[in-house]
């Protein structure tokens, strides 16, 4: 089965202003994402936008791949347009994922912002007793509140504004969390924005807390060619879309 | 149907390659392109010792174009060669390395050993010289000449190319030096410097402020030097630069090209190279053209105009 | 919020101005734009005689630009003072006028005859100097420099701007010579040398063969030429070459431009050059920025990278 | 009333693989065009394409304009997936017009392939005795078939197979139509393929039969400050944009 496939768009449902959810088809017999992997999207026949965009698989069945997208520019202008019907080109799954957890981990699901795309699927595919941390600007700003409702485990709210949950950050909270309760056995699974990424990185080194974070950087290739999407590791320069987009706390 | 060609003493089954840089060492793009239908397969510049490359962000999209600043990160020589050439030997095609170094000693010992081991050596003169204060390689023509010709000593049994940067005070004048140091094939064109800038945090768009463009923006600008080179020296050249159809490498060989390589469009579609190939099949078919050869600087002109 | 900039002896009420050829005798734009609301107006350049321009097909379009190769036709010196002038300085705005000429001489006799008459002189010097064989004013440096003391020796009362051709062999020196012999400003960059085949027939898309490239496919690299000479030299630029956006506009004046120039966006919107305005003053109200010449050059950056 | 105006899709409807009739909502109070007049349309906010599209307008009342449209590359095909509700640029009318006919004059419409956009309208809008010549590859490239049923005056078709009507060029059959009728006082409009123009040219030159031609060229700015989009003519170099589309034959 090949990952480079045309796809047809099943539905495509406005979240927010600026948030939706594509669902695509998917080609009769796809490999299935792991939680983590993402795939590239290609939805014109023009140069403007050129280059595909990587988007996370946020839910998914054998027979369709749900993303949650927020707009920023051009290319997910042209994605957010997109009606059923259409078809686009659609290459993946890409990347690592994040592990799954061995035995009786408490994970740690740590998401902010539009990260809450790439470790939402972990609450569903991965065993183990769960806390999904999620934060965001304000309560308008946290999506998919019903698919979080409908979640059985716990869930923890923060915004920056206090409109809802916890007020502050989600690195802040989950410090409070693991000075309650120090679980023994924890993972953290972490995708968001710059800082939260920053802050939870030296939270995690400072506490020894162990876990996984889901980087981002633009992409050209998605396919391991063109070394355009490297970050510095202390294991030299990584590859987001081939040895990451998932990366062990330790070498960040 | 006749699709082959020659660049010096590589003989390509079709005049199809790869730009150096955006195939990776071929295994990248293998799960899309069966590698044995390309001409050839170019691979990211090798340096003797590894590099690092540049800090990210490296890459920065423009309006039908991308601006990066790789900074030439690739495995160095020696894993080149114990780990990427023999994966591509298995194939049926032609293997060119491109090389690049810091001082022409540099270059010399990467031929020395790539010589004969490879079809062909690419030269990517847009390298900084270290000895010289850093000053870009392609930006002395005295530097540029004593380059090509000790290359061109070591370089014995593979074939010659050497890769014009359109940022060269005279392309044209370059094109003639190749030709008179005795390199087999001119390649062209390299990416032009260019600069995007994040308006909201007044910083480059990329770490090191400078990136190459490439991509479908810059075909007319590759199409016309290609044209203008071809109308000057005799040797082949590999027209590039922008090329994402069939129609696209037409044009760069009806204005002089003997073969051509697909760069940026390989990650706009994995697939582009056997389109292309496909594509260029077609147009001969339509247009009842036997031999690929006598599509080379087909174009018809006049001084009065078209 | 002032948005006043200098160039020369010549004041600008804001930074936006058109690119010359791109907005005709403003009267064209009349209709959409109010010109009072500008900062100049470039108008088409002007020859001592009128002339017809190319054959046509003169202009095509490539990915994120176009090609023309309208060979300068206008309606020359005399009719343009008394047909299109007059017109001009009903507005309360400041007239540039681009000047081509295939001789020293005719720059001479352009440059004295609009001298004090209208704000700003623009050379344009990507022109074949008939004189040197059709060479062109932009690729001999001592002819360039030549042209360049003549001209300012006729240009007393208005601003002198040389127009800068990125195809120069080196864009550097040419910016320095500006500045040795005492140009006001420099603006840039001028169209790209490129050209485009119809495959099918075989021929150029243009009956001139080649063409300059112009809109965002050139952007980055006309950004990345206003950094490098504003880095140069001390002269005020015009910065111009694929803007679209206030965004595109932010760029060149964070790079180094004091002022900027809308060319082919005209063509795609006609309200390009208010919407630029617009975006620039929402930008400073934002930012809290109340002198726009605190935003030129403003690009934070370091040797390192970033 | 300004020129340049956003404008709704209402409606866009296939007429074969290639060619189809988009209408457009004019702004209330916008000016009508002419015969012969044409629209700049763009309709991304992408660059690529670039630059607006000529069109002449093909059929309009006050609230809406016809526009039929053969697909020829991108920005044909982006207006050819347009879909009603959706928005697009327009600039508009735009250039000289068909003069109107004088008095008692037989209209000669001479149309070949799309160029029958052109001149339908002016069956419509100017009164006098008027015939058709309508001329295509094949039956199944004539379009509209349905307006020119419904259209009362003389229709003459032709196709180069013969595969309906003339088989053989209109030039050719407006020919033998004037030299079986030798009409008095005929004027021809036409426009059409570059053949077609060049061989009805040397035609009318021939016997100085009079009319107006609509040339194409393409186009940049379509507002006459480019000198991009000019012809060569005996009274210089004209612009299409502005002088044009429509031309007497005298000057070309
Ligand atoms: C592995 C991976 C997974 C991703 N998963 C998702 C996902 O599930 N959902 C989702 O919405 N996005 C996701 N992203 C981010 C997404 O790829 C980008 O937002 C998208 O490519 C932007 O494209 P654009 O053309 O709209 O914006 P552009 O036109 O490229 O950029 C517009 C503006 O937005 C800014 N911008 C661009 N990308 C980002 C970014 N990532 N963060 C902040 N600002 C940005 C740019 O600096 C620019 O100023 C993922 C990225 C990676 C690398
Ligand atoms: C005043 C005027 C009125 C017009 N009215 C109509 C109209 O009512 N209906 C209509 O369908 N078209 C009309 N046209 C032609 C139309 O503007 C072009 O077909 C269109 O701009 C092509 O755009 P594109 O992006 O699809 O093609 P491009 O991508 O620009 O070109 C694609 C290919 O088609 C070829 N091509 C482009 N334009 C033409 C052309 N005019 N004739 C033949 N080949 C061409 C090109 O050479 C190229 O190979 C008119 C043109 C003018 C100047
Ligand atoms: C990401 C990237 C990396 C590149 N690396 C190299 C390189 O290592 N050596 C080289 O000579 N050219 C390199 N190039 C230039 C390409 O080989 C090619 O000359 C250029 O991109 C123009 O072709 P295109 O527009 O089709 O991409 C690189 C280009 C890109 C986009
Ligand atoms: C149709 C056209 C005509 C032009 N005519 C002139 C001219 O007469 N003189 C001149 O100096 N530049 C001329 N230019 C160049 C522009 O002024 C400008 O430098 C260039 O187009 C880059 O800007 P842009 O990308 O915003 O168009 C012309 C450009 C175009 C597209
Ligand atoms: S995007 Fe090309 S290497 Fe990752
Ligand atoms: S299209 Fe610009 S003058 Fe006609």
């Amino acid at each position: 089965m090949s990952r480079l496939n045309r796809a047809e768009v099943l539905n495509n449902i406005p979240l927010t202003d600026r948030e939706f959810i594509l669902r695509l088809k998917l080609p009769p017999g796809s490999l299935s994402p792991m939680p983590g992997q993402f795939y590239l999207l290609r939805a014109t026949n023009t140069f403007d936008p050129l280059l595909r965009r990587p988007f996370s698989a946020f839910r998914w069945s054998d027979e369709w791949v749900d993303f949650l997208i927020s707009e920023k520019g051009k290319g997910t202008l042209v994605l957010k347009s997109l009606r059923p019907g259409d078809e686009i080109d659609l290459l993946g799954p890409a990347g690592n994922y994040f592990p799954p957890p061995s035995g009786d981990m408490k994970l740690l699901v740590v998401a902010g912002g539009i990260g809450i795309a790439s470790v939402f699927s972990i609450l569903r595919e991965y065993n183990g007793d769960s806390v999904l941390f999620y934060g965001a600007r304000s309560s308008d700003a946290l999506l998919i509140r019903k698919d979080i409702e409908d979640f059985s485990g716990e869930v923890v709210l923060c915004t920056d504004d206090g409109s809802i949950g916890f007020k502050g950050s989600v690195v802040e909270r989950l410090r409070l969390y693991i000075n309650e309760r120090t679980p023994e056995k924890a993972i953290v699974y972490a995708c968001g924005p710059e800082a939260m990424i920053t802050a939870l990185k030296t939270y995690m080194k400072e506490t020894g807390l162990r876990g996984y974070i889901s980087l981002e950087e633009r992409m050209a290739c998605g396919v391991g060619a063109c070394m355009g999407c490297v970050k510095n590791t202390s294991e030299g320069m990584k590859r987001v879309c081939i040895e990451g987009p998932v990366f062990p706390v330790e070498v960040l | 149907m006749n699709l082959t060609v020659k660049i010096g003493k590589m003989v390509m089954k079709n005049p199809v390659t790869t730009a150096s840089g955006t195939f990776g060492y071929g295994q990248e793009y293998a799960e899309f392109v069966d590698l044995n239908c390309l001409g050839a397969v170019t691979v990211k510049g090798i340096s003797r010792e590894p590099r690092q490359g540049n800090t990210p962000p490296r890459i920065f999209e423009t309006p039908c174009g991308m601006l990066n600043s790789i900074g030439l990160q690739n495995v160095g020589l020696e894993a080149f060669l114990k780990e990427k050439l023999p994966y591509l030997r298995g194939f049926d095609t032609n293997v060119i390395v491109n090389i690049l170094g810091g001082t022409i000693k540099e270059y010399i010992e990467l031929a020395e050993a790539l010589d004969g081991r490879v079809d062909a050596i690419e030269l990517n003169v847009s390298c900084p010289n270290v000895k010289k204060g850093g000053i870009l390689f392609s930006s002395d023509e005295a530097i540029f000449r004593e380059l090509i010709r000790e290359v061109r000593k070591n370089v014995v049994n593979s074939t010659l190319i050497v890769k014009l940067s359109p940022s060269a005070s005279s392309i044209l004048s370059q094109a003639r030096i190749c030709e008179e140091e005795g390199a087999d094939a001119i390649s062209m064109i390299n990416t032009i410097p260019a600069m995007a800038i994040d308006i909201e945090s007044r910083r480059p768009r990329l770490s090191n402020i400078i990136g190459g463009l490439s991509g479908p923006a810059i075909r007319p600008i590759g199409v016309r030097m290609v044209w203008e080179v071809h109308k000057t020296v005799r040797i082949p050249i590999i027209g590039m630069g922008g090329i994402m159809t069939a129609g696209d490498a037409l044009e760069y060989i009806l204005a002089g090209a003997t073969a051509v390589a697909i760069g940026t469009a390989n990650f706009v579609d994995p697939t582009t190279t056997m389109k292309v190939l496909k594509g260029i099949e077609d147009y001969m078919r339509n247009h009842e053209i036997e031999d690929f050869s006598s599509l080379i600087g087909g174009l018809i002109w006049d001084r009065e105009g078209r």
